[in-house]
């Protein structure tokens, strides 16, 4: 029998080490797998490159992650808001690392991974910043650079449904970056509000087939903040 | 001569808006045109965090948790959105399927540049998020944006200096002193807050105005 | 009010002209739009791309629109099947032209269409017939071949629930193709099996968001031949 | 000396699929290897249509018009299975997700080169469909195929004569005389029918055979 269901955070973070790459769900408050980067912190893996849309909030999560010191490097699409005062007196300090990407290069960089694509090309960001040391070239008389695949050790994701065999099912703008997330790492770790009996989740509605996911553990937290 | 006020761009915005497109609104001040669409004129507006369909902001007691745009405020969802995940929401705008972004800008140049996501080559932290997606990828890229800085310096200008989002993308400007097309010429004047003249209006703009023929 | 479906074929294949490049949805029996097929027939357009998976069987649909002589060339990843005569005879009298892709290159290179990419790097057909004449380039340490975007200028899709926005959902396997074609084309036409009222999709189950489709036109055929 | 039967192969190579694994079975002799395997050993196949989780053959009665295979063959959904587009599905293929991947060839060489799709260079509408995504994107790929074509000419062999459907792509390949591992140093006898010897089974391949060191 196929069970992907692990008891223990301890079980599910098994396997993270120094240096890995972690994709890390998520969007604003909604979506984010926090339980689980709690069980990297308390792992005590650290020189981690870290792949999320945020650099993190407050002191919870990968904002907490990172002022352990165990983040050598970000890539993100937006570091500032609010609340991102530990993110940004790392910076400031030159202790943390800092790769900006366009979101839906980041989003599609991770997707090419996941389907096996090792780069494309995009007009995304073609005569910025983010051109500088990239190859450009046109097709159909557009410009466009070329992007490659991104790809991860690990990925954590939060789900709204899981069944035994890693199906899942997200909660409304929950499901952002985790879907893709879920596809472009070796090793796949879920944290789920909900598990479900396997054949409750209708095959027409699952959003990532568990062929995506290696482990899912069970985070019935309940709402992110508002 | 009264410059309209944010409401009123806003609203000069979404006057421009015909039902049936699909609309990305950058964060800040063009997240407050839809407010000015009326709902029974059925725009599908779109949040690059996987939202299709966005209806107006819910009243404090009503949030959903789970249901927040780009700019990480609550939102609603209307009868015929749809949730979608991150790649398959920048296949919407990089595929040319919105069909505007409205977005706020530091500055827009003549031939349609803008540079809206940093103001120095060594900005601390700099974030991009979206909007170069979103500046590349819509069929149309509106600007909404003061016509000067607070210290009066132009942001219609000819050549931006500040770091690019994205190269001739911008394709109109809404400023509290009027609507500029970006023409082969340059910007050209569409629309002017009454009881200003050009010749006023050039004084504060940073690249030639151009009247229609 | 927001109203793509349309009353008749007739307006539901309004726009096609000669020459233009048509993505075809389906796979096998399931998901076919026959009946957008025979709009297109009944309009007499000729010299057509057709892009679909296989090179259609029997003597309706595809088959008979290449029988009828106005396809002049069809991009796919399996023209033989049991009953697809019309194409070999047409093939072998040299009077069609074949483009083979693989079938994940084929559904890929749309989808690229339908996401923005101009081209991208797949290590499928790598050494092989089908990388004749295509640049060659490693990444990872994997030999990889460059394929561009393949567009459509127009899609006909079968679904099988529609509102009038153009979400869709389709049925179990008649999902194939039909959301990526319709991503990939500038006007995408859809054949519905079911108008469902606008709200009744539940917006974590719909698949193809109103935002790629164009129009939609009510053909409750039934089931697919057993 | 017998010869394994179609079924015999099919079973032989099912008995080499552990639980869990995902896998995708090619058109003809390959989709039988998962009658050979048992229902409650959980290996969950895919096919390239969109259909993950494939269960057993139906009845007659019981076909559901909607749901086949990609042989066009009517099958089942087991309880766990989803449904998805063709770019996801090769998403799979493509992205190294799937664990195994079993085809039928024409040839295989002893570097493990592959081809399964065209007889000639100037065949009659070749028909590639998915085999060149699957050969080069799943983890594993294995061939089931005859020892030797109906002529006797061997199919394991030093280069493929037929156009390639994928360059050192096979790991394992099941005959009707017995199993062969590609490993650097070419053919690997794995396992060989009772009563055949390493002579007679090498008079019938066309690249050296190793044994087991």
């Amino acid at each position: 029998m196929i069970n992907k269901i692990v008891p223990t955070m301890a079980d599910a973070v098994a396997g993270a080490k120094d240096g890995m790459t972690v994709l890390l769900g998520g969007f604003g408050s909604v979506g984010q797998p926090n339980a689980l980067v709690q069980g990297l912190i308390d792992m005590d893996v650290r020189d981690l490159t870290v792949v999320a849309n945020n650099a993190g909030g407050g002191h919870v999560g990968l904002a907490l992650l990172m002022e352990l010191g165990r983040v050598r490097k970000i890539i993100c699409s937006f570091p500032r808001s609010s609340t991102s005062t530990v993110f940004e007196e790392l910076y400031r300090a030159g202790k943390i690392e800092l790769e900006i990407v366009p979101q839906g290069t980041m989003a599609e960089r991770m997707r090419a991974a996941g389907a096996g694509v090792g780069a494309f090309y995009t007009p995304t960001g073609v005569g910025t910043k983010m051109a500088e040391g990239k190859e450009e070239r046109s097709f159909n008389g557009r410009r466009m650079i070329l992007e490659t695949a991104l790809r991860g050790d690990i990925a954590l994701v939060e789900a709204w449904q899981a069944d035994r065999w890693g199906n899942l099912t997200f909660r409304s703008a929950g499901r952002n970056f985790n879907p893709v997330m879920a596809m472009a790492a070796d090793l796949t770790i879920v944290q789920t509000q909900h598990i479900v009996e396997l054949g409750e989740l209708n095959p027409e509605h699952i959003v990532t087939a568990g062929i995506f996911v290696d482990r899912v553990v069970h985070v019935p937290y309940g709402d992110p903040a508002l | 001569m009264t410059p309209w006020n944010r409401q009123q761009m806003a609203a000069r915005v979404a006057q421009d808006i015909p039902e049936g497109w699909y609309v990305n609104l950058g964060i800040g001040m063009p997240t407050t045109v839809a407010d000015h669409v009326p709902l029974d004129r059925e725009v599908v507006f779109h949040s690059e965090n996987g939202v299709l369909g966005m209806g107006p902001k819910p009243a404090d007691a009503d949030r959903d948790p789970w249901l927040i745009n780009a700019g990480k405020q609550h939102v609603t969802l209307r009868k015929g959105g749809a949730f979608v995940h991150h790649a398959d929401s920048f296949a919407m705008i990089r595929g040319g399927h919105l069909d505007l972004c409205v977005l706020g800008a530091f500055e827009v140049a003549e031939n349609g540049d803008i540079a809206n996501w940093a103001t120095s080559e060594n900005d601390t932290a700099p974030a991009v998020g979206g909007a170069m997606d979103l500046a590349a990828g819509a069929k149309r890229l509106w600007v909404v944006m003061d016509h000067t800085t607070k210290d009066g310096r132009p942001k219609l200008v000819e050549k931006c200096g500040y770091p690019l989002t994205a190269l001739a993308a911008v394709k109109r400007v809404y400023t509290n002193y009027g609507v500029f097309d970006v023409t082969e010429r340059g910007f050209l004047v569409v629309d002017l807050i009454a009881g200003m003249s050009i010749a006023e209006l050039q004084a504060k703009t940073g690249a030639k105005l151009h009247l229609p023929a």
